[in-house]
């Protein structure tokens, strides 16, 4: 935990990706790279911009999308009124950064790797995709319903093999799912590993395919968070018992400082 | 300069600046570790503990509001045994009083608590919080009921050895003052207020409330001004000392609630605005106290002109 | 879409869009015609009236506070008399509810004023602000006790003749379910809910209180989350239709509002960001009803999931 | 008051005047010229920059400066949170801003007019000089305790005959309290006109002497103000019996719309 740390980092720049409805949605917003020692693609910051007054207190977590020598990059998606006062930021605006937080996706250079992304939950395979030493292991299929101009879906698609799939009509969402169950199994078999981030309902399906294919499978979790670091007690998810030893009270876990990543086995999304 | 306060009646007692931490917003401490000295402090209040671990209440939990949040995370913890086994060895207890916050469903089982806890030497005192249902007797909380918070006191009071006790009131009462009187009589060494006030979300698409459990504690800036009123009030109706809580957000506030008669404060919520903030808080009340040239904390304590 | 909702109890009376303007925020009314059509709100509660001029509190009465203000304006007023003299003529009560918000210290006083504002045409009802002092009883607050809240509210019922009597409740008591239970058996048309929060506020440097009158009541959209649980346990405590108010900001907020249970809500402090808030919020409101696809908003009102 | 209006308006520029300690605590903002008809020096505006959250609620109130065909000229002092955000504005940004409100100065051509200002109170007497159908009649005395550069002194100069004073040490202040003294003394033996504004222990000075004198005198009263429109009582000052046919309750009439520009001998500035 020695590397946590809480600065204040300055925007590089914060470019829009894509269009909805003449919208910008979609950001890439790159600031200072901080001074850490090391970080893991999985693990997230805790960001609030310095120009917040105290109307809203909390800052937003997002997930580390890429480190390099010269900056951190997040990848985030406009859904309230947090994440649409970001997409004001400008560069030279100041913007206050806690992390790296929580524990990464597990690395494991030698297995076939199936990377399950679904919408903005993308943003983490973005350095893991560059960060891997064999990326020819690793495998994405992407669901999304926004234009797959919207997201940093050509970054990684240079680095590894996978498909987008755009879920428009609910025949969609059937195929992808249809396709998940197929890759599952496939990455099972083998002893693969299966890496998921999206939106919770996406989560429960790869859950479900993982433990009926009993496969290896991490899921990346999405819960409102207000300290990014074990305090509050408000992020929390059900868990498995064996979890317990952990330190974690009561049958529920932090996602912040337990997660975001999790074996499938250990938790339980039916709250929240 | 000493920002050291005296306690009338507790000689031995005293925390060497005004600015604590305020139960379940700091965690057990060491989650803040890796953001700063937590020997700085004036001191640390634990998230409440249960004598049995606890669930505490389903998702969502948590939720912003304006200036403010709402939680009702309820009381999850891995029980009052787990605490001193796994927790409290982390601390530095040594340099800094670290308070134990209780919760409890009636008085014996608070008595029980506080008798495990008045055993420990890395405890420096037990915070009650009767914002609780008193199971027994119909549900209606301790510390909205002047005799049964002064029941509460008295079972705490009697197991507690040497450790000073503190009761944290409840704003949401009609007469807070005459509460603090009730609890001061029974026997308590510091008050403590204020919890959270009572308040709900919803969210008008989902039609849900923003709160699994619907109604929970209103914290932040937003109750400042709750919060000094009841502070002013608590610290004209007793002569123990008194822990001002609700909305600290910076070196200003924390006088505030002095100069309103408080001998310390909590900081809480203003905790989630970036996890160093107490460290930097106590810096910037140095520098303030400094800077407005007061050089008796004592004296500006209690010093509103009317 | 049509914003009039049925009103229970009340087949003659409606609002023909849910939102009014709050007692003390709007002045009487003409302050803000020259921002917009003051026939296109709900209703307009005039400031708080008295039997007798009365001057009000020494300044300061305002402070600006996080997400809020604290006011301690106190009842400055004219009178009923001139009110009605002055004031009332000026209003386009033919076309828009204009209700009489009223203040005193004894259920007489009370009843007097009452009987004043029965008699005229252009009063749709009366307001009764029960967060005042029961000067003849130890100076308790109506509004804090069950029991004198249920007196008041007899002796206004019995005066009111047809106009509908609204009681409007204070939040700085330990259970407000059981203060609208007993007015309502005490013969109350409806409830309005909330009036401020009991605060105050401090100047360090010159270690002055912020209002001459040391507490004030908190309003605006940090006491949005404490309005909203208080309109709920009302709303689940009684029949008669209730009126939410505090913090309303956004149409979101009135809809909040609503989905617990409200027939109609007050814009209080809302009006000071801008002059012309409740109106733009009229618009605004039925903009989003409309987007959100709400054909009813008799089957929206109280659909709250548990 | 049919011309008062609620208008968001764009920043033109907002120019720095002076440094206080290598600060800027001065400044003239310009916006685009509001749609009104008329508009007399004494009122003033409420002002409330688009982008301050509901952290603040208040508008703040700025006396009118000048009006040109082009722009609104408001003349600010940073002195707590929202003047130091105001500080911020840029020209583009939006400002909400009502008004004209309240009651301006009287204007009388004829009459020598004395203009006694006190700090950034020399806002209004810019406009006021400048719109003057006689400005030879005009005379200014103007007490300030900061660098002369911080206020429009020049703009005012260049019209009219006056002097300022540099208050430093406590003796200033007894010398310009007698030079205001003899400047009032003056003016009410010609039955001319005594128009002040500044902070309150300032306008408690010129009325006493104005009612010494017997001078004909108007001060321009500054309080805590929420609406600007008389509705939340919360500017209140005690007034002399004599103005309660005016509509005014109980003793106590509303500087925003009463005032702020009162007559002397209305006043009573006690409280607050
Ligand atoms: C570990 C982690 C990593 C994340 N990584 C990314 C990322 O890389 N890119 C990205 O765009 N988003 C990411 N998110 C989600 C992001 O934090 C939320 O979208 C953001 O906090 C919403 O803020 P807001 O103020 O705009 O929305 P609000 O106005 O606060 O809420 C809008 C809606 O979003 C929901 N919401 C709020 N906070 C969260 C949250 N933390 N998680 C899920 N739903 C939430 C609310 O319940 C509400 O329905 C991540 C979340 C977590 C927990
Ligand atoms: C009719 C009128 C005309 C004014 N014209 C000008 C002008 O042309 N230029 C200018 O710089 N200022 C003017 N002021 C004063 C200006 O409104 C205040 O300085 C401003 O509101 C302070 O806002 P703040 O948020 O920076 O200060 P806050 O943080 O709100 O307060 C800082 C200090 O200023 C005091 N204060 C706050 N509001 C007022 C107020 N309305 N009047 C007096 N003191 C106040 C507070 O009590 C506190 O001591 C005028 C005020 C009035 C009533
Ligand atoms: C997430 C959260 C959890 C809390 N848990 C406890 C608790 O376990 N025991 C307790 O006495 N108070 C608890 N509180 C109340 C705080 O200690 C404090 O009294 C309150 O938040 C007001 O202070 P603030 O406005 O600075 O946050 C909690 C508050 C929050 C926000
Ligand atoms: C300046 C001011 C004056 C008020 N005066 C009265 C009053 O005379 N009578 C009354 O019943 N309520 C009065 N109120 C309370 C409001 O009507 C309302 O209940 C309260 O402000 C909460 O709503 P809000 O948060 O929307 O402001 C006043 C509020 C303010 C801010
Ligand atoms: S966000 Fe606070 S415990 Fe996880
Ligand atoms: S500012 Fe509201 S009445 Fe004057």
């Amino acid at each position: 935990m020695n590397n946590e740390q809480c600065t204040t980092l300055k925007v590089l720049d914060n470019v829009p990706f894509g269009q909805v409805a003449g919208e910008n949605l979609f950001f890439a917003l790159r600031l200072e790279r901080p001074e850490w020692k090391n970080w893991q693609p999985g693990q997230f910051v805790m960001v609030r911009p310095s120009g917040w007054a105290f109307d809203m207190l909390w800052a937003r977590p997002f997930s580390i999308c890429r480190v390099s020598p010269r900056d951190l990059v997040l990848f985030f998606q406009v859904v309230g009124r947090g994440t649409r006062r970001m997409a004001e930021l400008k560069s030279g605006d100041d913007v206050l950064v806690w992390g790296p937080l929580g524990n990464g996706f597990a690395v494991e250079p030698d297995s076939p790797t199936l990377l399950l992304a679904g919408g903005i939950g993308i943003a983490p395979f973005v350095g893991y995709a560059h960060s891997h030493p064999k990326p020819w292991n690793l495998h994405m299929e992407f669901g999304h319903r926004m234009p797959l101009s919207c997201y940093p879906y050509e970054s990684i698609n240079e680095k590894i093999m996978g498909d987008a799939h755009l879920e428009e009509k609910p025949e969609d969402l059937t195929r992808f799912i249809e396709l998940m169950d197929r890759r599952i199994a496939e990455h099972a078999e083998q002893n693969g590993l299966v890496l998921a981030c999206g939106p919770t309902p996406f989560l429960k399906t790869v859950q479900h395919l993982a433990l009926k294919h009993s496969a290896r499978c991490q899921l990346s979790l999405e819960t409102r968070m207000a300290c990014g670091v074990g305090a509050c007690l408000g992020c929390v998810t059900k868990v498995a018992d064996d979890m317990h030893a952990n330190g974690v009270a009561a049958g529920r876990a932090q996602v912040c400082n337990h997660g975001p990543v999790f074996w499938a086995h250990q938790v339980n999304l039916s709250e929240g | 300069m000493d920002m050291r306060l005296n306690l009338p009646g507790l000689p031995d007692f005293g925390f060497k600046n005004p600015i604590l931490t305020a139960s379940g917003t700091f965690g057990y401490g060491v989650e803040f570790a890796p953001f700063g000295d937590l020997t700085a402090l004036g001191g640390i209040v634990v998230k409440g503990l249960s004598l049995k671990p606890r669930p505490g209440n389903p998702m969502p939990r948590i939720a912003e509001t304006p200036c403010g949040m709402l939680n009702a995370v309820g009381l999850q913890n891995s029980g009052v045994e787990s605490f001193l086994k796994e927790k409290l060895p982390k601390l530095p207890w040594r340099e800094l009083p670290v308070i134990a916050n209780i919760y409890a469903c009636d008085p014996g089982e608070f008595a029980e608590l506080t008798s495990i806890l008045a055993r420990e030497q890395g405890i420096a005192a037990v915070e009650v919080n009767i914002s609780c249902p008193n199971v027994k007797e119909g549900g209606i909380l301790f510390g909205q009921d002047a005799a049964q918070a002064a029941r509460v006191t008295e079972a705490v009071k009697r197991v507690a050895g040497d450790k000073p006790v503190i009761i944290k009131l409840s704003p949401n009462v009609t007469d807070i003052a005459a509460i603090a009187k009730a609890v001061e009589d029974a026997g308590a060494d510091m008050i403590s207020c204020i919890n959270t006030l009572s308040g709900m979300g919803v969210d008008i698409r989902s039609r849900k409330p923003l709160l699994a459990n619907v109604i929970g504690g209103l914290s932040g800036p937003a109750i400042k001004p709750v919060a000094l009123r009841c502070v002013w009030q608590v610290c004209r109706a007793v002569t123990i000392p008194v822990i001002g809580i609700g909305g600290i957000t910076s070196a200003e506030d924390v006088l505030e609630f002095m100069l309103v008669g408080a001998h310390a404060v909590q900081v809480g919520t203003a905790n989630f605005i970036r996890p160093d903030f107490s460290f930097r808080l106590v810096q910037e009340f140095e520098q303030l106290v400094e800077k407005m040239g007061i050089t008796d904390l004592e004296e500006f304590r209690g010093s509103l002109k009317l």
